[in-house]
């Protein structure tokens, strides 16, 4: 399948971009995590401390055991400093 | 009852006029830009376009019906905003104070820790670090689940 | 850092300019009157000039200390006013959220039932009954007891 | 001695006056309600259930033991509605 994959905030410095389409078979959310951190360097510096990352898929909160069964978005980024 | 996301400043005034009127108790929260000892010039806030305004909306509506809010309104801004100007309101009315009150406070700990922007600094020699989420904003948020 | 009884109505939006700037947090409650169904068309409030004031200034400044506010103001009418008008209102500023909250729901919760005013209403028949103080209001005051 | 004593909402519609002048050797605030409520009916049926009334001594809140050694002016009135 094919996973829009969106980055914020220094998750999208560190990886370079904003957003890329990622064709994946990753069944939960850290499947999707190992195969990006294998893709290069930038990708796994950024997703190496897992504690650090929030995630959503699909515009929903989710955790690294998140199915992505049908799943079109998916979003790495820091915990939320607003308000 | 209504959610904004923009980058242009807006004025606790104009948007408090007319806002609760029928209602007995009506509180507002303003957001502002520290200049944290005059380290800071600005601040430069992302969000997460589509899922922001989503989450605001639901969660705006989540609290009228928790706390019986007879009006609502949350404005967030993002962009880059200069030191002394506000970065986002909460707006809540009420029969009575408690819900107002709470209902304020139930939805500023639900932006700080769940609602997608992030911030970061700009020091006086330009763009400094990314601010880090405060634990006791997470500790905020588990008090409501009761 | 004010404390004013007036008759005549105020602005929020004018009160709150430059208002907590330099703060990072601004809250503010503004009471209103209720129509109560359509029974009411005013309320009539009486104070005690004199007392007010002080226990205004006294409750505003200790308010500041104990929770570390950059600013805070009190403004309380009397007199005759009409369904839709503000009553009063709190706006307090400090470095973080909770104590801006917390500042503001103690002086409400002081101003309800410490601050000598009495409302009567005035319904569309004429001046009505002079309204009971609540029992949540008494109780809201002791939580500060610790 | 002689105190000012002043009524507020209710209590000054029953007693007719918002104001008194008060020639009294009452030596607490419990005295001198008693020297009131002997005064005639109107004071006598503002002051008769003293559950539903507060008292100040030279502006500051009171109660029925408060002693009143010094005092200018004493004011009766109902559990505050500000708000």
């Amino acid at each position: 399948m094919r996973l829009d994959v969106l980055y914020f905030a220094w998750l999208r410095e560190r990886i370079g971009q904003p957003k890329e389409r990622i064709e994946t078979e990753a069944a939960t959310v850290r499947d999707l995590v190992a195969q990006l951190i294998a893709m290069d360097e930038y990708h796994a510096a950024a997703l190496s401390d897992l504690s650090a990352v929030r995630v959503a898929v699909d515009q929903e909160l989710a955790d690294l055991d998140t199915p992505l069964t049908g799943a079109r978005e998916v979003a790495f980024f820091p915990p939320m400093t607003g308000g | 009852m209504s959610a904004r996301v923009q980058t242009e400043a807006f004025d606790l005034g104009q948007e408090m006029q007319g806002f609760g009127s029928g209602s007995g108790a009506v509180v507002t929260f303003s957001g502002l830009v520290r200049d944290e000892g005059g380290r800071l010039v600005a601040l430069e806030l992302e969000h997460y376009p589509g899922m922001t305004e989503s989450l605001m909306e639901r969660y705006g509506r989540e609290a009228a019906e928790r706390f019986q809010l007879d009006d609502w309104r949350i404005i967030h801004r993002h962009g880059r905003l200069t030191v002394g100007e506000p970065i986002m309101m909460v707006a809540t009315a009420a029969r009575h104070r408690d819900a107002a009150f709470q209902a304020a406070e139930y939805l500023m700990d639900w932006l700080k820790s769940r609602a997608p922007f992030w911030k970061r600094e700009i020091g006086v020699d330009g763009p400094g670090e990314w601010v880090s989420a405060r634990e006791a904003d997470e500790d905020a948020l588990t008090r409501w689940d009761r």
